[in-house]
């Protein structure tokens, strides 16, 4: 395992004290806790929080800025943070108007962020939350854990974020929130393994040639093996399966093309430019993209596409200034 | 007629759960890579550290504190779902066993049965969902068992373990419902879960413990 | 060889094709000429052009925009474009007040540019050109070719680029650029090869724990193969000669941590967190800090560091509000 | 008493290079790889691509149009250092035997000693630099030797091709001043230098050509 660390259990902390060292408008709560929160805060104002496990980079942290989140909360890498960093996170955010939480759907996400918003109607803080669900490459379902949620959760944050901003309610922010996990999709694919600092070993193998499609962001298992292909091909395949899930058509959306991470952006380009092709001729048409690394696995290789449906209100939310590092708008 | 658990025992117990879990990290972290994310090991493992780091200070509480000690530590120190998971159980076991310095069979098996309830209501899962509770339901299942019947210390410590190990190696044969393994298409069948596992090792080291040292 | 790509003699076109489909204020001028230029053209403004081979991305076309590049030639993947492509840039980028080239030092760049200069006067438009030679892994040299061009580039595109968008003349875009190329220095570090996606198969092999200290980033060979070290002893071995090559003692300076490509972002953080350290013990101070994939090699893995030594003049034109997607102030 | 080439010949050599070229892909890639940046073989085979699709254009031009086009095709095709210095060589060359439909030996050699100096000014490069240069320029001044003493053609070709291939071994003892080679510690002494490598194929081919079928 080559990484550039010092002790793998130090990672967590020692990357946020860097985050926070090389930009001035956020700060870092300390080893343990693990938030990152906006340096001025603003009265009144509805709070804005994500987190989850670490290794998502430059997810949560670097989403976190005037017009997108008030406070990320860093678990462990892959790990959701515990709820006693939560609370911290929700503490930072909160300004008297509640605070939105925006939750991946992983089993450990939900229980900690449900456990973090008791401790905080104990500490009279309200809290709303919306869960992200996005990932196509999962079957639907009311029963078990159902979908995750991965690359969308970047447009969650940036709607509720530009919402709080412009000062709407926690009710309303909820609803704009909620609005985007309801009509955003991603479907991703990787092409070679991530390792844990922790384990040392790849959480798994593909062949010379091979890449799977529909891998989670933690290398959870796909929905197929495949040989690899040109781009041309994966971006039909990502697209195809997103468009087969959500009816897309005739409807103006915003497109991500996101990097896991060990994908160099010459490789998201190409990528882009064939899922442009692929809803060009689909008759979808792309209001705004966002090709670069947003939702990573570490060092993955591969990438996933995301496609958000917009009416007039996600436009405005999304065109909203966003001084977030990670996502300047 | 029945052993009784000092917290002393109980850190002890817990160093040697810590070491057994920290000699199979590869193993583990492989389970949990090939049905999860990989990363069951390297927290369940950084949380058994910091729980033998806070064995002396533990040793000096009542049992009923050690465990609500352990439970905030779990929940802080892992995270991800077995965190949460853990450190809700522990603390609702220390509430169950409210007050007692030390404790007895029946104690710990109401606390084990706390953990389980517990860990069922949070996370929203019942018997046969391919996860820790298959280990944890069917020893406390026994446990209570022979409670019921009378067996002796040791024989109930016997049947514990092997319910909770047998529970664990059933998880091989189950589609999961909840956590990371539902992701896959076939739900992880022919896999063992990593935190039944894990949970059983837990098991088998506290029953062990109690029939070395404590009967 | 595992690449988001169709046919390797088109991933320079079809990358730039997905860059200008993806950021509305750019031109890409086709097939060919690869050059990547703004839309809106200020009259009178002195052109900033910059480029070289591809792989390197961001470098160079995330670079233009408001505030910085007017152009970006693009050569194939680590092979400087040809003087016909440069002229087309130097061509998109003249408004009538001159073009300033920022060229990184290869014999071939070196070259390429050259000719396209020649070119440009044939047709009266008036260059001036800056060389970057930051890589202190490389001893300087009159005679031979010297030190090669690295991250620091990018600081003389962000100098250059705010000085023309103020309205200095040519003479004064060029000389604070020189100025910029004059302070500032950079140190590399590769911890696994980059594949040519024309080639198909490693450039080098690196041991399970080895790191090549120096490495250029087009692969070339570094001054020192190592055992992988932690994030502390390799920031302070990459600081270490940049300092012992530049007297930055007690000056402000700019710092960047240049993530080559296949290293995760949290990596660089943790890499940031430590050059932080370092450089407040030997007393010198951090103005501003830049983290993230600026001027990368296809997927290696690795990281450089840069200091870029600042008076009033550098600070107001680093600070100056820059659009370019890949370096927003 | 010499030869005559024309463009159909020129042509025909060109595809032949452009074969020996595309066939040791692994290895030039390789030798680039080890002093420089591994993309000498992926340009120069782009180039030579380009020129086999450009051939039968140019079989119709006069010799000294082929020149020219070669050289802009090389220049705007290949890119990097090799582009540039074929590029602005071929364009010189193309100058120097301008108005000429076809060439004879004195006129070939011409056009190679021009070239070699348009590398030398433009790469401001000399002899012994492990480059290039390396291969051409001795094989330029055993051409003109050949010349001056009046060897037949035959001889002439042999001694050409042997220079251009033993200036190419040469450069293996070299120490790098341009080029990426020049960036290691120990200048690349030890390996060969790409460029020389393959501008000894050229010339290995062109003088195979001439022989086989001009004489
Ligand atoms: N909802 C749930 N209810 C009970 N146990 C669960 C649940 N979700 C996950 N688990 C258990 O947690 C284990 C995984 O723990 P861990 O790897 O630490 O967390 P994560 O799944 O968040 O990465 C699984 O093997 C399973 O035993
Ligand atoms: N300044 C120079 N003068 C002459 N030849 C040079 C010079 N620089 C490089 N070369 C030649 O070019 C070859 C490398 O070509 P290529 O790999 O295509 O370009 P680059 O070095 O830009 O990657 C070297 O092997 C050497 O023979
Ligand atoms: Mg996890
Ligand atoms: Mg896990
Ligand atoms: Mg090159
Ligand atoms: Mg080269």
């Amino acid at each position: 395992m080559k990484k550039i660390i010092n002790n793998p259990n130090d990672v967590v902390t020692e990357m946020l004290q860097g985050l926070a060292k090389a930009n001035p408008n956020v700060v870092y709560a300390g080893e343990g806790v693990e938030v990152i929160s906006r340096k001025e805060k603003k009265s009144g104002k509805v709070g804005v929080i994500s987190g989850g496990g670490s290794g998502h980079e430059p997810a949560h942290a670097g989403y976190v800025g005037k017009g997108m989140l008030d406070a990320a909360v860093a678990g462990n890498v892959f790990a959701s943070p515990s709820p006693d960093r939560i609370i911290e996170g929700i503490k930072a955010a909160d300004s008297g108007a509640g605070v939105l939480m925006v939750i991946k759907n992983y089993s450990g996400d939900i229980m900690n962020f449900e456990m973090a918003g008791e401790l905080a109607s104990m500490e009279d803080i309200k809290t709303a939350s919306v869960v992200v669900k996005d990932d196509v490459a999962v079957p639907n379902s009311t029963f078990s854990t159902g979908r995750r949620g991965i690359a969308g959760t970047v447009f969650v944050h940036k709607v509720a974020g530009a919402a709080a901003e412009m000062g709407k309610s926690l009710e309303e922010v909820q609803a704009a929130a909620q609005k985007t996990a309801d009509n955003v999709r991603s479907m991703g694919m990787a092409m070679s393994p991530c390792i844990l600092p922790g384990v040392g070993t790849p959480g798994f193998d593909l062949g010379e040639k091979e890449v799977e499609i529909g891998m989670g962001i933690h290398g959870e298992p796909g929905v197929s093996r495949e040989d690899l292909r040109p781009a041309k091909d994966l971006a039909e395949e990502l697209v195809g399966r997103i468009l087969a899930d959500y009816d897309y058509s005739g409807s103006e959306v915003a497109v991500m093309v996101n990097g896991l991470g060990g994908t160099p952006l010459m490789e998201l380009y190409i990528m882009y430019n064939e899922v442009e092709k692929y809803l060009a001729e689909k008759g979808i048409k792309i209001y705004r993209a966002f090709v670069g690394n947003y939702m990573t696995s570490l060092e993955m290789a591969g990438c996933s596409v995301t496609l958000l449906k917009l009416d007039d209100e996600l436009k405005t939310y999304l065109d909203y200034p966003s001084e977030a590092p990670a996502f300047r708008v | 007629m029945s052993f009784t658990m000092t917290s002393k025992d109980y850190v002890a117990y817990i160093n040697i759960a810590a070491k057994k879990i920290h000699d199979n990290g590869e193993y583990i972290s492989k389970l949990d890579a090939t049905t999860g994310d990989g990363d069951h090991w390297a927290n369940i493992n950084m949380g058994f550290e910091n729980l033998v780091a806070a064995g002396p200070e533990m040793e000096t509480m009542p049992m009923c504190d050690v465990f609500k000690k352990i439970g905030m530590l779990m929940m802080s120190k892992i995270g991800g779902s077995s965190g949460v998971l853990y450190g809700g159980a522990y603390m609702a076991a220390g509430k169950a066993i409210a007050g007692k310095e030390t404790i007895d069979s029946k104690d710990l098996c109401l606390a084990l049965d706390t953990m389980v309830n517990d860990m069922m209501t949070r996370g929203k899962a019942q018997p046969g969902y391919k996860t820790m509770i298959d280990s944890l339901y069917p020893a406390v299942q026994a446990y209570k068992a022979c409670l019921e019947r009378g067996d002796s210390d040791a024989d109930t410590m016997a049947a514990v373990k092997k319910a909770a190990i047998d529970g664990a190696e059933e998880t091989k044969k189950m589609e999961a419902v909840k956590g990371r393994a539902s992701y896959q298409a076939n739900k992880g069948v022919g896999h063992l879960d990593p935190g039944a596992v894990t949970m059983s090792y837990q098991l088998e080291c506290l029953c062990d413990y109690v029939t070395a040292n404590l009967l």
